[in-house]
């Protein structure tokens, strides 16, 4: 069955997560919720993928990482912050080592609330993602002067 | 035998259903008991500010003056905390979770909780503490 | 002499679900040393005592770790239980073990699928999710999370689980038994598996146990304790079996894990046919004053929560020892002397819980 | 059940090492080892087990006072020295590996010495954002 025209590449990076999100992000590629019926496969290699899942608050140390994971993601790209620790630092915000969400770093596009967001969130996040990344790609085309196809390479 | 446990398998994965919840075209899992999101019942709420303060995450902010209770979903960790200890059960929870959103926001509620004329002294004492 | 070169090993790193990060000291293929590397996900909450009061910090408590978050709440409560000399009904301890252990199973069946994935086989990673499944279907119905449960708290437990809930629970074991009975059996018996975790990444008991190895990654090495024992909770109350092996290799680590799935479920069945009516909770007032080290069993061994408090509302201090730190030492050892290729089975096999381990 | 009340040993630092050792020479594991600060000194404690039997030892130290390390008897507690030393800022001296705090890195300096205040974040305005969405309910 398909239900994507594309076949989105995610990857995830793992902020200071506590492994609630995480965890449920793998559970969304295993058999009972199964994401990769969308073509979605997780790869381990920023230069593979177009979108980036995030999950927990950014801190002192992986700050640098992820604005550097996220800088060689290929354009167009899509962030989406998992989990109420990636969307505005949650519960640990307070914390002395924490800068808060994702989003003090680098740009978000979708956030996902929850804690721990449940594997249809997540699904429903990367479903907008999607949307979002269509039509950067399309921005991306019309700026090069490329006429646009349909379906066409990303 | 290992072809024959390997029948076996073969023939269950065949004959049972697929473990796979095909969401979003079926409904998500869910149970009576599943946390989703706090929901808010502004005729009921006596701006006590109980929730304000026994929320781990400072997700909810009270004013007794504007007489609004707002919540910023991206904070709430759902933990039932609010709901458990609202002396006006003015607060549930309800099963269905937060869509994901591309913009972040704080959502305000009006209170529209009157206090009645009788009987006076039971409600000061809870909106006391 | 050989050359000596170091090898990076993570933090991001495709065969790691979390970030940890090795200096792996090389000669050759041989791995000489091994230098670990902590605070990717260092967030310092055990600070937040001064900001929470110690009623509320039983959630963040409860989210040191996502995986075996029941344990840490229900742990970190029995501290301030012991301090403030509260005596929590019987039935609340019951369902303590009764969540802790569907935690257990939850945590092992995680391992497993991971463990599978770290050497290579893909469709065993896939069944034992399946599985965990089930486990995570009866936590979100009996606490309403499935994996931040949030049941834990102060002088009991926030929610009951219904007789006929108890009962089909216990029914439900029964396939969950015999589906694990499969899955595990691939692990024990399969000649590829055997092959690639025999032999591979030993440590001795006289090691394990001085560099302070806890859990299944000792009792793999044949040094027998295990926390549960000291009768915590409903434990005194309940038989099992500790399940010890004695070579000390990933084999033996992947045993215990698979052999303790059925040790919890028979707890799960002994609890559910013992656990006596009654309430769930006790009211709690004051605060807590004095101190005391907590020790319970989590999936990945001894965890210690050291709770200190000084009479207000606000703790002086909360310390949580967590498995895997402790473990990092053996993790070292093990790694000195094995085969680059062999790294992420043996980093594996010491179950790593990383948001854990750093706080 | 309530469990038996734990017993905690204050020792003088110069011993610390003396009665680590009798622990290892009777076949105790260690626990861990924990720092708390109280006021302006700091209180380390030192835990073993044997058979479930739980010990504690517990030096009190001011900050600049270098604490022995206790990695000769227990190779693996250079784990939690170096951990004591970046939280804390304890000098623990001769650990077998000494990773001079870059074991865990903060972004303040040994954190949990300071006073509350000046490690805490500036605290956020409670949702001070504008409001999305007015429901009337």
């Amino acid at each position: 069955m398909t239900y994507l025209a594309k076949s989105p590449w995610i990857v995830h990076y793992n902020g200071s997560s506590c492994n609630g999100c995480d965890i449920e992000i793998l559970a969304a590629l295993t058999p009972v919720f199964d994401v990769e019926r969308f073509g979605i496969i997780n790869t381990g290699n920023p230069k593979h993928a177009d979108i980036l899942l995030v999950t927990g608050s950014v801190n002192s140390q992986n700050r640098e990482p992820l604005k550097n994971v996220y800088d060689q993601i290929p354009d167009p790209k899509v962030v989406v912050a998992i989990g109420i620790c990636a969307t505005s630092g949650g519960i640990f915000r307070e914390c002395y080592n924490v800068y808060g969400g994702t989003d003090t770093t680098i740009p978000v596009d979708v956030y996902v609330p929850g804690c721990a967001a449940r594997p249809e969130s997540i699904i429903d996040g990367v479903v907008k993602a999607l949307g979002i990344l269509e039509e950067k790609r399309k921005k991306i085309q019309e700026k090069a002067g490329e006429p646009l196809k349909a379906g066409g390479a990303v | 035998m290992v072809f024959f446990e390997m029948t076996k398998t073969a023939l269950k994965s065949v004959l049972s259903k697929p473990a796979t919840i095909l969401y979003p075209f079926e409904p998500a899992k869910k149970t009576d008991l599943s946390r989703g999101h706090v929901v808010f019942d502004g005729s009921k709420c006596i701006s006590c500010g109980i929730c304000m303060k026994k929320c781990p995450a400072q997700a909810i902010l009270v004013t007794k003056e504007a007489k609004t209770w707002q919540i910023d979903r991206f904070r709430c960790i759902v933990c039932n905390s609010c709901v458990d200890t609202c002396p006006a059960k003015c607060l549930s929870m309800d099963t269905q979770y937060t869509a994901p959103v591309s913009v972040k926001g704080v959502e305000v509620f009006t209170i529209t909780y009157v206090k009645p004329v009788k009987p006076p002294a039971d409600k000061a004492g809870a909106a006391g503490e | 002499m050989t050359k000596q070169i170091i090898v990076p090993f993570g933090p991001q790193h495709p065969v790691l679900p979390e970030p940890i990060h090795l200096d792996l000291v090389l000669e050759d293929e041989r791995v000489i040393d091994a230098v670990p590397s902590i605070g990717y996900i260092h967030r310092g909450f055990e600070k937040l005592v001064e900001k929470r009061e110690f009623t509320e910090y039983t959630y963040i408590a409860e989210r040191t770790c996502g995986i075996c978050s029941f344990i840490h709440g229900a742990t970190y409560c029995q501290a301030i239980e012991q301090i403030m000399n509260i005596e929590v009904p019987e039935r609340a301890q019951y369902l303590r073990v009764i969540w802790s252990e569907y935690s257990r199973l939850h945590s092992h069946l995680l391992w497993l699928g991971l463990f599978a994935d770290a050497f290579g086989f893909e469709n065993l990673f896939m069944g034992a999710w399946r599985i965990r499944e089930r486990v995570l279907d009866v936590l979100e119905q009996t606490t309403g999370g499935r994996v931040i449960q949030g049941s834990a708290k102060i002088g009991g437990v926030r929610r009951d689980i219904s007789g006929e809930k108890l009962d089909a629970m216990v029914k439900d074991l029964d396939i969950l038994d015999r589906e694990m009975k499969d899955l595990t059996t691939v692990f024990l018996e399969d000649e590829s598996v055997k092959h690639r975790l025999r032999n591979v990444g030993i440590l001795s008991r006289e090691d394990a146990y001085h560099l302070g190895a806890v859990g299944p990654t000792a009792r793999g090495s044949g040094a027998a304790f295990d926390l549960r024992m000291t009768g915590y909770g409903a434990y005194d109350r309940l038989n099992f079996q500790l399940v010890t092996d004695s070579c000390g290799d990933c084999y033996s680590r992947c045993l215990v894990r698979a052999k303790e799935l059925f040790t919890s479920t028979d707890l799960i069945r002994q609890a559910a046919k013992k656990i006596p009516d009654g309430p769930i909770d006790v009211k709690v007032t004051g605060a807590p004053n004095g101190e005391f080290f907590m020790r319970a069993e989590q999936p990945r061994g001894e965890l210690v929560h050291y709770v200190k408090g000084n009479g207000t509302k606000f703790l002086a201090r909360s310390r949580i020892r967590t498995p895997t730190l402790t473990n990092i030492p053996p993790l070292v050892k093990i790694l000195q002397g094995c085969e680059l290729a062999d790294v992420p089975v043996i980093v594996l096999s010491i179950d790593p819980c990383i948001s854990c381990t750093e706080r | 059940m309530m469990l038996p009340p734990q017993s905690i040993t204050p020792i003088e630092v110069g011993r610390l090492v003396g009665n680590v050792e009798r622990f290892r020479n009777e076949g105790y594991r260690l626990v861990q080892i924990g720092c708390t600060k109280v006021a302006d000194h700091y209180e380390i404690n030192y835990c073993f087990d044997k058979d479930y039997m739980f010990e504690v030892l517990r030096i009190t130290v001011t900050a600049d006072t270098e604490v022995p390390s206790i990695t000769g008897m227990y190779w693996g507690a250079f784990i939690y020295e170096n951990e004591m030393h970046d939280l804390f800022g304890i000098q623990v001296k001769g650990m077998n590996i000494d990773f001079k705090g870059t074991l865990i890195k903060t972004r303040v300096k040994f954190p949990f010495s300071q006073a509350a205040e000046k490690v805490a974040t500036p605290k956020p305005a409670p949702a001070k954002a504008e409001p999305k969405k007015e429901e009337a309910p």
